[in-house]
């Protein structure tokens, strides 16, 4: 059976079922029970923006409040999962990683190659993600590409309530660190969503759109800005754009996308992080690398700017890239076409 | 007029009384301004624990510095940032501290001191011990006070700044403001301990708790504190039992707290209240001078509200100004 | 046979000699072969601290764990962890722990619950905090062992750990191994407090000093405390104060040392020289024994450095192994 | 004067004049002094590999050995450069980030911007960056990629010994938190630096050879590797190629790079840190962007592997990218030139 959720409700919803399944899952974060022992704990918050509310009511101490110690709990369920168990530890805001990156990219990301395979670590970080809450520069990064660079870590950044869903039960049956990386702007989206548990495999991007004339390659809420930019050049320029959903940043699903590029020509990516050292550049660089005779135009890339993500709501709203800066993208790359 | 019992002159009384009103009335009209929509993001009153920004800060002048946190405004207004810029620096305008830039948990004004409220927890006190090292090597007498909550006490940051301040005899004093909640997560799920005073001694330095809702009591134990860190003393640990009268910011329903603790605090803890007290019934002012100083920040706030709604956004243009990589 | 005043079996007491012994060895003759240039990379030797491990360890079956540090090859033999394969892997050979891609800083074995030599300060707290909430959720009745130096006590990690696990009870034990210097750094300029067992008592946990050059001192505080982790009494911690024999790596050449420091140590701190003495004087074995003991292990470190040297490197293609993205 | 100094002396060299010329120039770092108040003071080790020695008997108290609390010290170093000192911290491996990585990249790199222009924070990280030490996965890494994605740094890289002293007189003299990389496999290379102080400004590329074929460019211990390969092209195939060594990574000099990517119509970029995200990306995307007219041919990317750093010399040796791949690489962009 589906039904329409939301991307929140689908996250809670995995992790439920995941906990129900499996004994060995655990969940630590801040304020993720939010309010054990209180007064008020059978309203208990489930986390600042809510998303693990109810899961305490069911699965009670296997939801631990931490203290405000990043490095020791999330370092704690990394050595929880190299002891066998499948621990799910929450990061408020991909911000703070800053706090406790030791314990990610030189613990966990590195046992199983550094111990020469003989470890596993099957720990989940779920971390919010993205601008748009009017947080500032400290609670607004995407920093996907810092995770991305690091051998040996899954990053994964779903669009909708259905991949959010998949994605997490596999994150959590994966025998590899996983980062989570949920938008918080898109924790109100709604989809269809089955009810029962499934899992979506990493490494296989969504094409979410078809199109013949343009890629569009994003990740995350720009997924969302790509197919308005692609609804609005369908109507008013007759360009049809594909629009590709990376889900997984890493492994990242080569295939589809540059057999798309290859259709098309040409390649726009849309990344809501910084300019340098992005995954835009990283996409827009492989394909110049491995399918450049494909390409009718210069690949673009459409990404923040390089700048701290500003408070001010007549900053922000022009920081995360639009739909129309992606349309202004497209264009320059079917404005230039290759003399060819 | 009577002897002045208090370690403080009547000016100063005064003074004081005026900054914690300032931030009261401050944070109070954000509630209900926010309740409005009208504030973009989220805010974190400080309004119940005037008495630990305002009794240590009256000990400071511009050379000295601070290290805020994601609760700052009172801080800095104690710090003596204009109240006009941080209304309209909240409000996200062109005219506020960091025009418009950095909002509320970033609110800052280094000619005053203020080294910046701050979004990561913990984050002030490795730099409040660079202030206080820069003061050490100046010889300017220079104090820094970082503050921090009872959930933040336990970021590693923290721990190895007051290790780093009493390794090198830093002048640097840690507040810790322990209002028993780290958002909605009661402290006792924070730590094993009863009070994070015992932690000064296994890292080099004294400690003591005070009752933060109590403006005398922060007054005299941060004063202390103060002179022997300015004379070369070292760092202390200073633990503000206190009291926040909101949720963690805006919009929470405060289920984790028991009914009736507001209302409670609000009845028998309210600093202005007992301040207020404690002085007319020395007899060194009335309730008239009191009432005076309530209506003045009431115009004060009126105004800083009324500017920030009318003051402009923030050009686009702005967006990529202020890192100096120009893209 | 005379009585055995001691806290162990004569079995379990030779079984700790030969433990120390062979920490002893393998560490003098890493000295050996380093200097002749065949050894990649750095090595920390443990030698001279051998009764720390080894007094904490006696008290560990395979369901515990422990963490390490750089200086970590004491602990993992005291752990079990097989004498060839930390050779081969120190020589960066594809029979090593880790197959030759860990290297001395990164032994590990999790079948025998050590998990991992470490390079990062402080890092193995915060991961031995998880393995002992695994083991409560499990209700193995396990308890993780920490070690870290006088330096990396002072790392966020290490403290944030600390009160991690008394906020949650967990079965963890705190090993400092204070030796005096963090690289050429004397402890007095790492921090504010004579010794770092004040500040178990901070986190609210019992803490306890020892002589780390005592086998039986370590022995009989570590089971004391273990005892009571294990019986769901929370972490503790224990400072052992020991002397490293060698320089910080390899290669050093100690200037920062007391003239005679080394020479002294050796002469009258030796923890091997003091056990041997006891157990003798106490009629329980003699010298015999105890030499064919060391003819043993002294077999056992030249039969682990030849195949050390004789097994085949890495093949090319391992590069690309044991990291998920295949790229 | 010039004479032939080791790049570990050129830094030394920066730091001794630096400190001299400006009284608010402090250096801060575990074992910077190394031995301070011990008997062998005057012998102390001045860094783990001696970068700083001596400097403490000229300079006494101004070099503090710290804790080992990078997040507290290199935040005091922070701290103290918003309080108007030019503090240089030392942060022994860069692979230690993980325990301090806030305090650069949300504190110092931030408060300019978020404190709307009205903070400069005049610190210098100078740290170890590379390979080939057989010092394994935590103690070997670039991360380059990393720092320059975060806005707000300046990311440095020299690869000898003049460009090691006049780039870091020029970052304790900038007024923005600047990030010194130092090779530690370059520490021994010597070449001719003079004795005077002198500055090398940031955002300028330097061609060390010039070439019409192909331009390959690089920084670091690779800019090294690309030369090697160079003379070998140039002997065995007449393939003149161009070495770009960038220099300064954040900001970085698109002009000549770009420029001479026009001429050549050919690129290879060479990078020591992983392939995703990397910078590597960086420059193959933005020429692709940017001047995709001009390429002949794909621009190859050559990175180390997308693997924690291996211990073993038999794997670490084949780890750093090579010459030969770098030829390698060069081939591809020869082999297949654009069928235009
Ligand atoms: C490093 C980091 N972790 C988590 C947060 C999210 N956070 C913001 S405020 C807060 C609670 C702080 O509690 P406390 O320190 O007691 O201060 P209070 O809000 O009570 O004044 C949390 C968890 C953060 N901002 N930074
Ligand atoms: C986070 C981090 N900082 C710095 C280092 C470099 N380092 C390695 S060992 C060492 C000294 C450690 O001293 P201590 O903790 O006393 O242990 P000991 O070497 O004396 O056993 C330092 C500074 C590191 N490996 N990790
Ligand atoms: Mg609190
Ligand atoms: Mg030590």
């Amino acid at each position: 059976m589906t039904r329409k959720i939301s991307y929140k409700t689908a996250i809670n919803e995995a992790l439920d079922q995941e906990m129900t399944r499996d004994p060995s899952v655990i969940l630590l974060g801040e304020d993720i029970v939010g309010g054990a022992g209180a007064p008020g704990e059978a309203d208990a918050w489930g986390g600042v923006l809510g998303v693990t509310k109810g899961l305490y009511a069911k699965h009670g101490d296997r939801l631990l409040d931490t203290p405000l110690s990043e490095s020791a709990y999330v370092g704690a369920a990394i050595g929880a999962a190299a002891c066998g168990m499948r621990p799910v530890a929450e990061l408020m805001f991909i911000d703070f990683m800053g706090v406790c990156f030791d314990q990610i990219f030189n613990q966990a990301a590195k046992f199983r190659y550094m111990f020469g395979g003989k470890a596993k670590t099957p720990v989940v970080i779920r971390t919010m993600v993205g601008a748009g809450f009017r947080a500032a520069a400290q609670h607004s990064q995407m920093l996907t590409p810092i995770f991305t660079h690091i051998p040996g870590l899954k990053v994964i950044c779903p669009s909708n309530a259905y991949d959010a869903k998949g994605l997490l039960i596999q994150s959590i049956r994966d025998d590899d660190p996983v980062i989570f990386c949920e938008h918080k702007n898109l924790y109100g989206s709604e989809c269809a969503v089955p009810t029962e548990s499934y899992t979506i495999p990493f490494g296989e991007a969504n094409i979410v759109r078809e199109g013949k004339d343009v890629t569009i390659v994003s990740y995350g809420l720009t997924v969302h800005r790509a197919l308005d930019a692609a609804e609005s050049l369908a109507r008013k320029d007759r360009i049809e754009a594909e629009v590709i959903d990376l889900r997984t940043l890493s492994p990242i699903d080569w295939d589809t996308v540059m057999e798309s590029v290859e259709k098309t020509g040409r390649l726009v990516v849309v990344d809501e992080a910084h300019p340098r050292c992005s995954l835009a550049c990283d996409i827009a660089a492989y394909a110049a690398q491995h399918v450049f005779e494909a390409l009718k135009a210069a690949p673009q890339m459409v990404t923040a700017p390089h700048t701290p993500t500003p408070f001010s709501p007549s900053l922000e709203d022009i920081y995360i890239p639009s739909a129309d800066a992606i349309v202004a993208a497209v264009g320059k790359t079917i404005a230039r076409v290759k003399a060819a | 007029m009577s002897d002045n019992p208090f370690p403080l002159s009547l000016e100063d009384l005064m003074r004081a009384y005026r900054t914690m009103r300032t931030i009261r009335d401050f944070e109070e009209r954000l509630h209900i301004e926010f309740a409005k929509g009208d504030i973009p993001g989220f805010v974190h009153l400080y309004a119940g624990e005037e008495a630990v920004a305002t009794g240590v800060q009256m000990h400071l002048t511009d050379i000295d510095r601070i290290a805020s946190t994601h609760r700052g405004h009172g801080h800095c207004i104690a710090k003596g940032v204009d109240v006009h810029e941080m209304m309209a620096e909240i409000y996200g305008k062109a005219t506020g501290s960091c025009r418009g830039k950095g909002g509320s948990m970033h609110i800052a004004d280094l000619s005053k001191g203020m080294m910046g409220a701050n979004g990561i927890l913990g984050a002030g006190a490795p730099l409040i011990c660079g202030a206080a090292l820069a003061s050490k090597f100046r010889g300017d007498r220079g104090v820094g006070i970082t503050y921090f909550g009872d959930g933040a006490a336990n970021q590693g940051t923290v721990l190895e700044s007051m290790n780093l301040a009493a390794a090198w005899d830093l002048p640097v004093v840690f507040v810790v403001e322990n209002n028993g909640y780290a958002e909605s997560t009661s402290v006792e799920f924070a730590t094993g301990v009863d009070s994070y005073v015992d932690r000064a001694s296994g890292f080099g330095m004294p400690g003591v708790t005070v009752d933060g809702m109590d403006f005398f009591a922060v007054y005299e134990a941060a004063g202390e504190i103060i002179r022997r860190a300015r004379d070369g003393g070292g760092p202390a640990l200073l633990e503000c039992s206190v009291a926040r009268f909101y949720g963690h910011f805006e919009g929470d329903a405060q289920t984790y707290k028991a009914k009736g603790e507001n209302e409670y605090n609000r009845e028998n803890r309210d600093c202005l209240k007992s301040f207020r007290k404690r002085v007319c019934d020395a007899g060194l002012a009335t309730d008239r001078d009191f009432d005076q100083i309530d209506l003045e920040v009431a115009r004060l706030i009126d105004d800083a509200v009324a500017s920030a709604k009318a003051a402009p956004l923030p050009k686009p243009s702005e967006l990529l100004t202020d890192v100096y990589v120009s893209y």
